[in-house]
């Protein structure tokens, strides 16, 4: 995430080497060599096999982006066994939206649980409610993709309908009633995925976020308190500004799942293939889902096509996170001096 | 149920309550009646008795882990949030308890101010925010010229003015380690504490910004009743009226040897505990 | 870092405990590996199950037909099963060849006998005000035109025409179709290129593949066509089956609709008659099945059928079988493979029909015979008369014409029936349920002794298929009192098993903080 | 303490304390007559409303109606009673509180749909019993899923001995070594994090199976899970320790302490907890996998203990594969396995946080056991 220019011990350890003439001798012992050698051979490691993926995808896409030049950021149907035309044009948006409507509902919502968890809750209700989150995360998304299609899904789109209803002036609750607003139109939507996703987000957004919290420095959560500040106080003015950083970390580790997510989706998902504003009726789609319902009816130029979608997908979390870390970097890290 | 009018009584402020604007602010008396302290099981104080006049700066000395701090963060309610933690006895501010009585622990923190050890300024915050930071947390009214006279006004008292007048826009951590614990002092300040509690505020302090918060004490100490724990036996004859010295037996809890004016505790101790400890034969 | 190097270890020790305790497993043959299709699953997998009573270890896993033959020519399994052979070159879009399936299998020389039948069943969730309708005739043509979106309407005209016994709501129709790479797309839309050409170019033209486009295993999708798209067989089933979704209707193997307790659309063959897809009628129709030299199939002679029973969308997957000892292969295996062919095709077609798919008649049960020569270390095969295929020993296609013969008759007797029949059992009584689930008196019935290999016990009983809308997965678990009870009881025993300990512990050792 | 004084003798323990301690009341009762009275008139106002508006059907749309009305009304009789700020913070708790409880909603609904489907065919043999003889026409009390237990423990297992490393030394790295790999290496962990899983499995196919020719295994399961395992572990790590106050690391260099000392002893002691975190966030995300295990194990039905030769099965997977079955018996199996795999994951979990969940100021009683062998304590 972000890059921070504060002291790093290593420096610390160079300077008070060489400027202060503590220790006359700039060596680092034999243990520090190999310990340096250690975590730097681990960072090479995991740079080379998370490069070897990117590679993978960009060497297995190749083919199938040699074919569809420019249409594949154009094009938005999806047939390139059949001969036809394939592009991420639709494809792509409806990810996002999915992983958007996703986060909308999961950073509020992890938010409140993370501050609830260290600030709020009484202390006994705290580690089991820490250990309930931790299950949310642990649920396997099979499970959350059934759970949502039996269980959720029936009942989420009276709210479609109702939101459709009365909030159809909102872009993205107007739905065509060329089909009438009855039920049958809103299940399999980006919302409902959306939602189910959110559930997946919720517990590791809340998990880094927590962290972060529970860290907050006490000397300024007690400033705040003897200043006769409410717990609401010390929340707004000491304990989110520390958190920031993690926030917005949390957020991104989730938006990762948001956009990654595979099984979950594919089992709400009706695909579709026409980009659309509108997030409650049916209809949606998502790259993930995309390999996973095609992969295994592919020839190997339409596997092709589907890690050229993956490699998309690598590109556009770059770039999030890019621009995210830019903001984290600006925000306070945990590494000063302050103890 | 009894004393619902005092709650909303104390509660409904308007910025005439702030005391550096109103002149019939008055500092408050403290008086602590056998006060006890636990954490979990262990007992840490007992038997505390001590009266805190108005108006005056009280020094509460002793060794280390003999208890002062933990008093000092009964008389305004810090000590609880300690989890585990608990207590006996009364506290009381110009004779309300202020643990049973009908003051929010809100109102009771902001009424007794709180200086620490460390400075703590919100680093999110500029200077000028941070000398707000109190108004801002207990939700009070301000105008912007009152905000600006109100900034002027505790940096002045704290003696901070002059160096941070052209800085009020830097982060609070900009500030230099003495700077920022007169800053802490001038945001305590802003809320017109009748109490200003000071947990060792210079140990972490140079002699020259000591010796400027030492007089920044004693310039509020007319309109705020100061209490201060320190372990620096000249601060204490510097700035107190009157001094309670705590001392705790190894497995026991501590308690108060000896109370009375400064003068006396120094010159004139009664106890021979309390002649060894200020004459620095232990502790 | 201690503590994390305790937490690896204790997890090791975890693993490696568990790993200790399980049992070994004493592998009586060489064990054979297969993948592939989803759709002939259910089937390979009882027959698997059959034969480890044998000593026979099968191992097959349906991850698609395409992924089936890509492992074979890879090297991964020991067969494959598909709905379709392998696939000679694909050209993409410039012409350039993308893919060569044939090509890549060279290295690795196969052959192709028959493994599953079954129908494809037209599952769909209709009303009439308020009451089930159940008896849903269709046409190819019709058919067509409702899977290519040329109709909207349950009333429109096409579909009034093949339903002249009521009359038909004027609800919208919703076609439901797969939205994953499936065998029953491309039987489904095998049949439709052949018997509904223009509704199948309508198709092709609409999602930009050009007219007259090969069958495919992924249907065809275009804007605003009106199709939902669901994943896998249960997907669309589950939501032709969700009550929201009135008017859908799907393609889908039968055993899922029979599962539901949802009606099947009977669809008119080549003689006229309207017929169902139970297993009588599925190889009947196979009986007009022919085979080419390399072992692929034709199926238009099963399509045009003139057989009045016969159901037209009626297909056969295919197994590919390894005729060298390329790896994995190798002669070892051979026994055990062809020991599991020679049960599938004989004794293991009797639980056929239960399993919903139709045993493969006696033509196709022959082709299989040779291709299994071929199949290095192969025993010999039993004479065809031995072999316990219940179109072959038993009176399998005598005792079920009886039934059927008539058109009229296989058209759903108990049309119009209360929610709480099920017509796909009412309509045929050889079909009853044998398989559902939490129902006593079916389950002694419902036995895995492959040995034996009993028929499937014909039972008239209609009790069964009431259950089986009771437990039908229709979106919510069945809500009796008692079991909400008990497992709201269990999962608060769970929860306090977990959160007891730290509780107490917490409470006997107050964290003390100074 | 140095003192020379007479002190009482040491019997502290014995005394018992007769004050009465002050009870920290932080709700006084005027509090809770707001509270009650809130609710109630909320109850009446949504009764009445919910006739007439009607917005969402049923229980749940009254629920929402008098919810909404109680934190209006609430709020504002705070605000007349304890001021603007008061009703600010009330607000908020309300809030805070709400969001807190709606992560725990679908927690116990999911959980619950889970044992509802799964116990039926819960039985001990689920444990001890593979689907060798299983198939889709038995009783879905016979058989079990061993196999798919033992092979999910086994692929999460080695894919955390992979990962946790390997994850937290790069965390390390990141954090406390730097050097010129630290901006790429933490975009790409960064941009890893949403690639679809079943990327991994078709890179470890391609890659580990086809490429290198080996067969599918266990071992290429958990290659393709350490895949999906090694950025969330990273990152959560690197989150956390970015969080150990850089003072403590000064401290300990000041101390003469090694680099190696300086971490291994303070900073990942410090961040322990969120450590343990990390490592549970991955676990998480990997043992619910299925289609990367898909192209790498195989699958099987027959219990494979060894990882590293033959097909495995992984619960998963199992649950996966039954589920899309017509039959209902193979469905019951499927959620029972799913079942199972959730209280493996919640076992698991308690045993993680038992053993290294805790703040670094609180010392267990393991390590209170062993400072006392060592004479420390």
């Amino acid at each position: 995430m972000s890059v921070f220019g504060q002291s790093a011990p290593s420096d610390v350890a160079d300077v008070s080497a060489s400027e202060q003439v503590v220790h006359p001798v700039v060596r680092r012992s034999g243990i520090d060599r190999i310990f340096r050698a250690i975590a730097t051979s681990s960072g090479i490691i995991t740079f080379i096999l998370m490069g070897l993926i990117g590679g993978f995808l960009l060497l297995k896409g190749y083919d199938a982006l040699k074919v569809a030049g420019w249409g594949f950021l154009t094009d938005s149907e999806w047939a390139p066994d059949q001969g036809g035309k394939f592009g991420i044009a639709a494809i792509l948006p409806f990810t996002v939206q999915i992983a958007v409507v996703a986060l909308f509902i999961a950073v509020p919502v992890a938010l409140c649980t993370a501050l609830f968890i260290t600030e709020y809750a009484p202390r006994k209700i705290r580690r089991i409610l820490t250990a309930m989150i931790d299950l949310l995360a642990a649920v396997p998304s099979l499970i959350y993709g059934l759970w949502g299609l039996f269980y959720l899904q029936p009942r989420l789109i009276t709210l479609s309908k109702w939101m459709a209803d009365h909030m159809g002036w909102v872009p993205f609750f107007h739905v065509d009633d060329k089909y009438g607003t009855s039920l049958g139109i809103f299940p399999s939507s980006t919302f409902v995925s959306g939602v189910i996703v959110s559930l997946m987000v919720i517990p590791i957004c809340t998990a880094v976020m927590r962290e972060v919290f529970s860290q907050a420095p006490p000397g300024e959560r007690e400033g705040a308190m003897a200043l006769g500040g409410t717990r609401w106080g010390v929340v707004r003015d000491v304990v989110l500004p520390f958190g920031r950083g993690g926030i917005i970390g949390g957020s991104m580790l989730g938006l990762g799942r948001a956009l990654g997510e595979t099984i979950a989706v594919t089992l709400i998902i009706s695909p579709a293939f026409t980009a659309k504003w509108s997030i409650l009726d049916q209809g949606s789609n998502s790259i993930a889902a995309l390999i996973a319902l095609k992969f295994s009816e592919s020839s190997t130029f339409g596997i092709s096509a589907l890690m050229a979608a993956g490699l998309a997908l690598f590109i556009i979390t770059l770039l999030v996170n890019a621009a995210a870390s830019t903001v984290v970097s600006k925000s306070r890290s945990g590494a000063s001096t302050e103890i | 149920m009894t004393s619902i009018d005092t709650a909303t009584t104390t509660t409904n402020k308007t910025s005439s309550d702030i005391g550096l604007l109103d002149p019939g602010h008055k500092a408050a008396g403290l008086t602590a009646n056998n006060v006890a302290c636990w954490f979990g099981a262990k007992k840490v104080l007992e038997g505390v008795n001590l009266d805190m006049a108005p108006g005056q700066v009280t020094a509460l000395i002793g060794p280390s882990g003999c208890g002062k701090s933990t008093f000092l963060r009964t008389l305004n309610r810090m000590h609880e949030l300690v989890p585990s933690a608990t207590l006996a006895g009364e506290i009381l501010i110009d004779g309300v308890d202020i643990y049973r009585g009908a003051i929010p622990v809100t109102d009771v923190r902001r009424r007794i101010g709180m200086v620490f050890q460390k400075p703590n300024p919100f680093p999110a915050m500029t200077v000028a925010e941070n000398v707000l930071a109190g108004l801002k947390l207990s939700g009070l009214k301000t105008t912007r010229s009152e905000r600006d006279a109100l900034i002027e006004s505790c940096l002045t008292k704290a003696g901070l003015w002059n160096e941070v007048k052209n800085r009020l826009g830097d982060p609070g951590r900009a500030l230099s380690g003495g700077q920022q614990q007169r800053l802490c002092i001038a945001r305590s300040l802003a809320v017109s504490p009748q109490v200003l509690l000071m947990d060792e505020p210079c140990s972490a302090l140079d002699p020259t910004s000591t010796r400027r918060i030492e007089q920044t004490i004693s310039e509020i100490s007319e309109t705020v009743t100061v209490v201060i724990v320190t372990h620096n036996m000249q601060q204490a004859q510097r700035v107190s009226h009157r001094c309670a010295f705590f001392l705790a037996a190894e497995n026991e809890p501590g308690r108060i040897i000896e109370e009375g004016p400064t003068k006396d505790i120094f010159s004139n101790p009664r106890d021979e505990r309390t002649n060894d400890y200020v004459n620095g034969r232990f502790g | 870092m201690r503590r994390i190097k305790k937490l690896v270890v204790a997890t090791a020790a975890l693993f490696s405990s568990l790993t200790v305790v399980s049992p070994s497993v004493v592998q009586a043959e060489a064990p054979v590996d297969g993948a592939g299709s989803t759709w002939s699953q259910i089937a390979v997998d009882q027959w698997r199950a059959d034969v480890a009573r044998q000593g026979l270890v099968i191992n097959f896993q349906g991850v698609g037909s395409t992924a089936g033959r890509a492992a074979y020519y890879q090297g991964q399994v020991d067969f494959a099963v598909s709905e379709i052979p392998f696939q000679a070159a694909l050209i993409d879009r410039n012409g350039n060849v993308a893919a060569d399936e044939t090509a890549s299998a060279a290295s690795r020389p196969y052959a192709y006998l028959p493994i599953v039948a079954g129908g494809t069943a037209f599952m769909y969730n209709l009303k009439a005000n308020g009451q089930k309708i159940t008896d849903l005739q269709l046409s190819p043509t019709t058919l067509g035109k409702i899977f290519s979106g040329q109709i909207v309407m349950w009333n429109d005209p096409a579909i009034v025409a093949d339903n002249p016994q009521r009359v038909m709501p004027a609800t919208r129709i919703k076609p439901v179709i797969r939205s994953d790479g499936s065998g029953t797309s491309a039987q489904f839309t095998a049949y439709l290129a052949s018997q509904a050409p223009d509704a199948w170019n309508y198709v092709c033209q609409q999602s930009g593949l050009g007219g007259g486009c090969d069958p495919t295993s992924l249907y065809p999708d275009y804007p605003n066509s009106g199709f939902a798209a669901q994943q896998y067989s249960d997907g669309v089933a589950n939501f032709v089956a969700a009550p929201y979704n009135e008017g859908a209707i799907t393609y889908v193997e039968y055993g899922y609709a029979k599962e539901r307790g949802f009606p099947v659309a009977s669809v008119k063959n080549a003689s006229g008659a309207y017929t169902q897809p139970v297993a009588v009628n599925v190889t009947v129709a196979l009986l007009g099945a022919r085979i080419n030299d390399d072992g692929t199939q034709v199926l238009s002679g099963v399509y045009s059928n003139s057989d009045a029973r016969a159901y037209p969308v009626s297909s056969y997957s295919y197994m590919i079988v390894p005729i060298s000892e390329a790896s994995p292969f190798s002669a070892a295996k051979g026994p055990t493979l062809s020991e599991f062919i020679y049960y599938f095709l004989c004794a293991g077609q009797q639980k056929a029909e239960q399993l919903g798919y139709a045993p493969l008649p006696k033509n196709l049960v022959e082709y299989g015979f040779t291709a299994v020569a071929k199949i290095p270390g192969a025993v010999a095969a039993p004479a065809i008369d031995s072999c316990a295929n219940p179109t072959i020993t038993g009176d399998f296609l005598v005792s079920k014409t009886a039934a059927t013969t008539a058109p009229g008759a296989t058209t759903a007797p108990g049309a119009t029936t209360a929610p709480g029949k099920t017509p796909g059992a009412t309509l045929a009584p050889g079909v009853t349920t044998t398989v559902v689930l939490g129902s006593e008196t079916t389950e002694s019935e419902a036995s895995t002794d492959g040995a034996t290999a009993e028929g499937a016990p014909i039972d008239a009983a209609v009790s069964t298929p009431g259950v089986a809308m009771a437990t039908s997965v229709v979106v919510e678990e069945s809500g009796a009192g008692t079991s909400v009870f008990v497992y709201l009881l269990i999962m608060i025993a769970i929860l306090l098993i977990v959160f007891a300990p730290p509780i107490i512990a917490a409470r006997r050792h107050p964290s003390v903080k100074i | 303490m140095t003192t020379t004084l007479n002190t009482t003798p040491n019997n502290n323990e014995t005394k018992i304390d007769t004050e009465e301690r002050i009870k920290i009341r932080d709700i006084e009762m005027i509090d809770v007559i707001v509270m009650v009275g809130s609710a109630l008139s909320a109850f009446a106002l949504s009764y009445f409303f919910f006739q007439i508006l009607l917005p969402v059907s049923g229980a749940l749309g009254f629920f929402v109606c008098w919810y909404v009305f109680f934190n209006i009304i609430s709020t504002v009789a705070v605000w007349e009673l304890r001021g603007a700020i008061k009703a600010k913070d009330h607000l908020a708790r309300m809030f805070i509180w709400t969001g807190g409880l709606a992560a725990v909603i679908p927690l116990i609904l999911v959980v619950a749909y889970v044992i509802g489907k799964g116990y039926h065919s819960l039985r001990p043999q689920f444990f001890t019993q593979d689907q060798k003889f299983v198939g889709a026409l038995s009783d879905s009390t016979e058989g079990g899923g061993s196999h798919a237990i033992v092979g999910t423990l086994q692929q999460v297992g080695i894919a955390s001995l992979i990962s946790v490393p390997l994850g937290i030394t790069t965390a390390v790295y990141l954090n406390e070594v730097k050097g010129r790999l630290t901006r790429p290496l933490r975009m790409i962990i960064d941009a890893m994090s949403a690639v679809p899983s079943i990327v991994a499995g078709l890179f470890i196919y391609a890659a580990w199976i086809l490429a290198l020719g080996n067969q599918q295994t266990g071992f290429a399961g958990a290659l393709a899970l350490a895949v999906l395992f090694l950025p969330t572990v990273t990152r959560t790590s690197e989150v956390v320790l970015r969080l150990v106050p850089g003072g403590l690391r000064e401290a300990s260099l000041a101390l003469g302490g090694t680099e190696w000392r300086t971490t291994s002893r303070v900073v990942l002691p410090t961040a322990k907890s969120g450590l343990v975190t990390a490592v549970i966030l991955g676990v998480a995300r990997v043992i619910g996998e299925t289609a990367p295990l898909i192209l790498t194990v195989g699958g099987a039905f027959v219990m494979n203990a060894n990882p590293l030769s033959g097909k495995q099965d992984a619960l998963p997977y199992f649950v996966f594969r039954l589920i899309r079955f017509p039959q209902e018996a193979q469905v019951q199996r499927a959620w029972t396995g799913a079942l199972v795999l959730v209280i493996i994951v919640l076992v698991l979990f308690v045993i993680a946080r038992a053993i290294g969940g805790r703040g670094p100021d609180n010392i267990s009683r393991l390590k209170k056991r062993r400072l006392k062998r060592k004479g420390l304590a």
